[in-house]
């Protein structure tokens, strides 16, 4: 039962990370999605490694590799987003904000 | 009660979830983050995965929410925080809703699990933490690259310097006043986080911790005490800086290749110097670890952060 | 006994907790709510870990119980000077 | 130490040695490292030609424990391709990435951050293990988008973020495939998922995994951030970037439907992936046909020889592997992507020459360049031809053995893409090459020592061989190809 309600909650935060990397336009805001699902995405895997008589360690080990992968890539990310608004002013991509019609 | 209390804290991490990605501000967001990546590490206690639960408090929520708090600072000053306002988006709902469905329909349809058997096999990994004997010694190959991906990001960070500022301090500059609290609290916790990170180490070889949890936490002593004003931020050009950067890999690499030359295998630990060659290998990935991740949240290397 | 030792304590901490709690929500500014937050969040921890110390099976439990208590007692105070510095010195924000 | 280990960890420890040593050895330490690699790469290419699969049991750990690397023919193919492009990129960045006209910090990173690309594709071509592999698709990723920002620009900051924001999306799609597979079949290994049992989620899995992959390889329509990324990097990472980092994803592609699962290979599915490549094909050229700079002319002509790779996959995948035009399919999308990979290295070395001449690579710029730089000019023209797949180069064999196979199997519709996508590539590729060799002349461009003019026209060179004595590759091809098909066209 417990475990359903962890492998659910990981499938709906990765569904709420899917939105708010297509809905939201700052880059910093983008960031925060990418992790959401990232987490979402462990806490699934989380949940079925724990379906076993014991708790299966590889799951466990993958996930702190992925933990740290997200890490690296986003401390990239934060470092592009200052440098484009040191350069730009802004903190989202150009399309964007065509797309949306205006500029912050 | 145990299935009524892992409820409620799902519905907790729900809703800070949702917090983070619709509530007003990026500031708030990552404020929102933070707290959902501490309810994230009890979930993981909660699973009994408390390597896990160590490395989402300390690297998924820590780290990068302070990443994120020094990137929104950096984008106030260069006015660029604020947020276009953001209405509801169905497309995006819809693609969100139908991820988050076909997740939820694969947990159901998954057949009855099939771990890898690794009753035979732990005996002779060296470490009696399965998660630590599958880090370092199944799986080394990954842990190898993945403390690679981390130096890469790094070097990626630096490259985003403005050319003028490649010989300065890395980060901006913080001041402490001597006398201040800060100063005094970044002299009363490196004693203690040194030990607490060591012991992290240590003990993970046999219970909870590793190298990357007790990295975290002596990068963390280091950021304060940079804070604080007792240590001074390095510069690109330091060479012991870049040699503490590159020591970990090094040595990882090196047991592997011994390995290979002395006929074991690339990577291969023979059962009888499984302990040492891992704690040997954990103890200078840990000392690359931290320096990588405190650099990582310094910065490039800025002159124009000049400020009081 | 050392059950029912538990039960009170981390129950009373838990209720400085919500009282800190509703203080930093409903307290008009920046000082009022580091007030409610620091007090009561610090006396609530130390309750709770007051309460789980009669659980532990080690001295060695015991000592990693209290340095909890101490370096979050510790790291509460500076921050919330750091955040009522950054509010002084910035006082158009909430 | 057998070759296979020292491709893969000299990389990185010339990477690491890089980071570390002062700024004064850094180019000379880099330059041991990709010459004694490029050397155990060729020494790998004749181990596995004269002695099958080099098979690697990282720490003496077999799955579903531990992780089995694999250096099949496919593999060891890719590796030779990618240190010959590697050590030609390094002999030009000498020239391009000193301190002097790139600045101290793009001197410091692009070294360390090339051998971390460099390791990174090797890990990705010989891993069996499906997370291993997200590993290293994760360190050829910010490994490339740090290369992008590398010339600092505001245009090349932007293009590094949406190059970023895409490959972080396809690491998480792949990821998220490779969580299903794990969870339901207690392996991540690619041998043993060929022999696993069957289950529902599998087509989910890998419906997000070749989702991921292919954004990560920019094929239509997840192309839109490949051309600004690829042309705004500076000259020698374009030539890594564009030549190299999409064949590491496709090759998991490959090894996804070949390998680990095809029974699910349906028609539908198949057509699909060659489709969008189809469409890549003809849009891509469309598009490279109405830039005006160079650079971006070839970025976008990257997108549609990208586009010829996915034909492979009604044409040899499926039930189609045991017909006998799978194998002329198979070998040439590797052919494809082998001489793709030196022609366009060529390319974008030839840019950075013209670039260091004149200062531009607006076309109206480069006119009439080809009299003061020809061993150049001829270098582009070559690689040009590579392109067209005219005889008899690596490009003509590749599209040779692909539309044979079109025909042989009845699937005239690939012929027709292929013949299309060459008209196109004719037309796009005229107009730098009649600029180039025009008789009028603009500027006097800078003087470009000779050594440097050489580098585009040996991988030019060598991609005209690939075809002249393709029989060679086309054997160590063989090598280890999944289900080989007996009677070959």
């Amino acid at each position: 039962m417990s475990l359903t309600i962890f492998a659910l909650t990981g499938a709906a935060l990765i569904g709420l990370g899917v939105y708010g990397l297509l809905a939201r336009l700052h880059l910093l805001r983008r960031i925060i999605a990418f992790n959401l699902i990232g987490s979402g995405l462990f806490l699934f895997f989380g949940a079925t490694g724990a379906r076993g008589e014991i708790l299966d360690p590889i799951p466990q080990a993958l996930i702190i590799t992925g933990i740290v992968v997200a890490l690296s890539a986003s401390a990239l990310a934060v470092g592009l987003v200052v440098a484009l608004a040191q350069g730009s002013g802004r903190a989202s991509l150009p399309e964007d904000e065509d797309a949306e019609g205006r500029a912050p | 009660m145990s299935a009524a209390l892992d409820l409620a804290l799902c519905a907790l991490i729900l809703g800070v979830g949702l917090a983070s990605m619709a509530g007003r501000g990026v500031f708030r967001a990552a404020i929102f983050f933070i707290t959902y990546g501490l309810l994230v590490a009890i979930g993981w206690a909660r699973l009994g995965a408390y390597d896990v639960a160590l490395a989402e408090a300390a690297i998924g929520s820590g780290l990068t929410g302070v990443l994120l708090l020094a990137a929104h600072g950096r984008l106030r000053r260069l006015r660029a925080a604020a947020e276009s306002l953001s209405r509801f988006n169905l497309p995006a709902a819809i693609a969100g809703g139908g991820v988050a469905l076909s997740f939820g329909w694969a947990w159901f349809a998954l057949p009855v699990p099939r771990a890898p058997d690794l009753t035979y096999a732990l005996p002779q990994a060296g470490v009696g933490n399965p998660v630590t004997a599958v880090l370092l010694n199944f799986r080394a190959w990954d842990t190898l690259v993945e403390s690679i991906v981390l130096l890469a990001a790094l070097i990626g960070v630096w490259m985003m310097a403005r050319d003028a500022d490649w010989d300065a301090p890395l980060g901006l500059r913080y001041h402490a006043r001597p006398s201040g609290v800060l100063a005094s609290f970044g002299r009363i916790l490196p004693p203690v986080g040194l030990i607490f990170g060591v012991y992290l180490v240590w003990a993970g070889a046999e219970s909870t911790g590793g190298a990357f949890q007790g990295g975290t936490v002596l990068a963390a002593v280091g950021l304060v005490a940079m804070m604080a004003g007792i240590m001074r931020p390095p510069r690109v050009a330091q060479g012991a800086w870049r040699a503490a950067l590159v020591l970990g890999p090094v040595v990882f690499l090196g047991s592997g290749l011994a390995g290979a030359a002395l006929g074991a295998g690339f990577l291969t630990l023979p059962e009888a110097l499984a302990k040492p060659a891992i704690l040997t290998i954990e103890a200078a990935l840990t000392v690359s670890i931290a320096v990588t991740l405190a650099l990582l949240v310094l910065g490039p290397p800025d002159e124009g952060g000049q400020q009081a | 006994m050392a059950d029912l030792a538990t039960y009170i304590l981390t129950a009373s901490g838990l209720v400085f907790f919500i009282a800190g709690t509703v203080g930093l929500i409903r307290f008009p500014d920046t000082f009022s709510r580091l007030h409610a937050l620091t007090k009561a969040d610090n006396l609530g921890l130390g309750l709770i870990a007051g309460g789980v110390a009669f659980q532990t099976e080690t001295w060695a439990q015991l000592a990693m119980l209290t340095l909890i208590w101490v370096l979050a007692l510790l790291a509460a105070g500076t921050v919330a000077q750091l955040v009522a510095r950054a509010a002084l010195s910035t006082p158009e924000q909430k | 130490m057998t070759p296979l280990v020292v491709v893969l960890s000299l990389p990185l420890l010339t990477a690491l040695s890089a980071i570390a040593v002062p700024a004064s050895m850094r180019v000379t330490v880099a330059l041991g490292g990709v010459v004694t690699t490029l050397i155990a790469a060729l020494w790998l290419g004749g181990v596995v030609w004269h002695g099958g699969p080099v098979v690697l049991v990282l720490g003496g750990w077999q799955p579903p424990i531990g992780i089995v690397l694999r250096a099949d023919g496919l593999a060891a193919a890719l590796i030779v391709m990618s240190a010959l492009v590697i050590a030609a990129v390094a002999a030009a960045a000498r020239y391009e990435m000193a301190p002097t006209p790139a600045g101290p910090r793009a001197s410091f990173g692009f070294w360390p951050l090339m051998l971390l690309l460099w390791a990174a594709l090797n890990a990705v071509f010989v891993s069996r293990d499906l997370f291993n592999l997200y590993v290293g698709l994760e360190l050829l990723s910010l490994a490339a988008v740090a290369l992008v920002a590398i010339s600092g620009t505001a245009q090349a900051l932007a293009s590094a973020m949406r190059y970023l924001l895409f490959a972080l999306a396809g690491s998480l799609l792949y990821l998220a495939g490779v969580v299903l597979v794990y969870a339901t079949h207690g392996t991540l290994d690619i041998t043993l998922l060929g022999a696993r049992v069957p289950s529902p989620v599998d087509a989910l899995a890998l419906g997000l995994m070749t989702a991921g992959l292919l954004a990560k390889t920019a094929l239509f329509p997840f192309h839109v951030w490949l051309p600004p990324a690829h042309s705004a990097a500076p000259a020698p990472a374009s030539a890594l970037l564009s030549a190299l980092v999409p064949k590491g994803s496709f090759l998991i592609v490959m090894r996804l439907w070949f390998e680990a699962m095809p029974d699910l290979a349906a028609p539908s599915a198949l057509l699909a992936l060659a489709a969008m490549g189809a469409i890549a094909v003809i849009w891509g050229g469309a598009l490279a046909l109405v830039q005006a700079r160079l650079k971006l002319i070839v970025a976008y002509s990257t997108v549609a020889q990208l586009g010829y790779l996915f034909l492979v996959f009604p044409l040899a995948g499926g039930d189609g592997i045991n017909q006998p035009w799978a194998a002329g399919a198979w070998t040439g999308a590797i052919f494809q992507a082998l001489s793709h990979g030196l022609a366009k290295a060529a390319m974008f070395l030839a840019a950075g020459i013209y670039i260091a001449a004149v200062g531009s690579d607006r076309l109206g710029d480069l006119r009439g360049l080809a009299r003061a730089l020809p061993m150049t000019s001829f270098a582009f023209a070559l690689a040009a031809v590579t392109l067209l797949g005219l005889p008899p180069s690596g490009g003509f064999t590749a599209k040779y053995l692909l539309m044979t196979s079109a025909f042989a199997s009845g699937q005239w519709v690939w012929a027709i893409v292929l013949a299309g996508g060459g008209l196109l590539a004719a037309l796009y590729l005229y107009r730098p090459v009649a600029a180039l060799f025009t008789r009028e002349i603009r500027v006097r461009p800078r003087a470009i020592p000779r050594a440097w003019q050489a580098i585009p026209l040996a991988l030019a060179a060598l991609a005209i061989l690939l075809g002249l004595l393709s029989a060679m590759p086309f054997d160590l091809l063989q090598i280890g190809r999944p289900k080989p098909a007996e009677d070959g066209l």
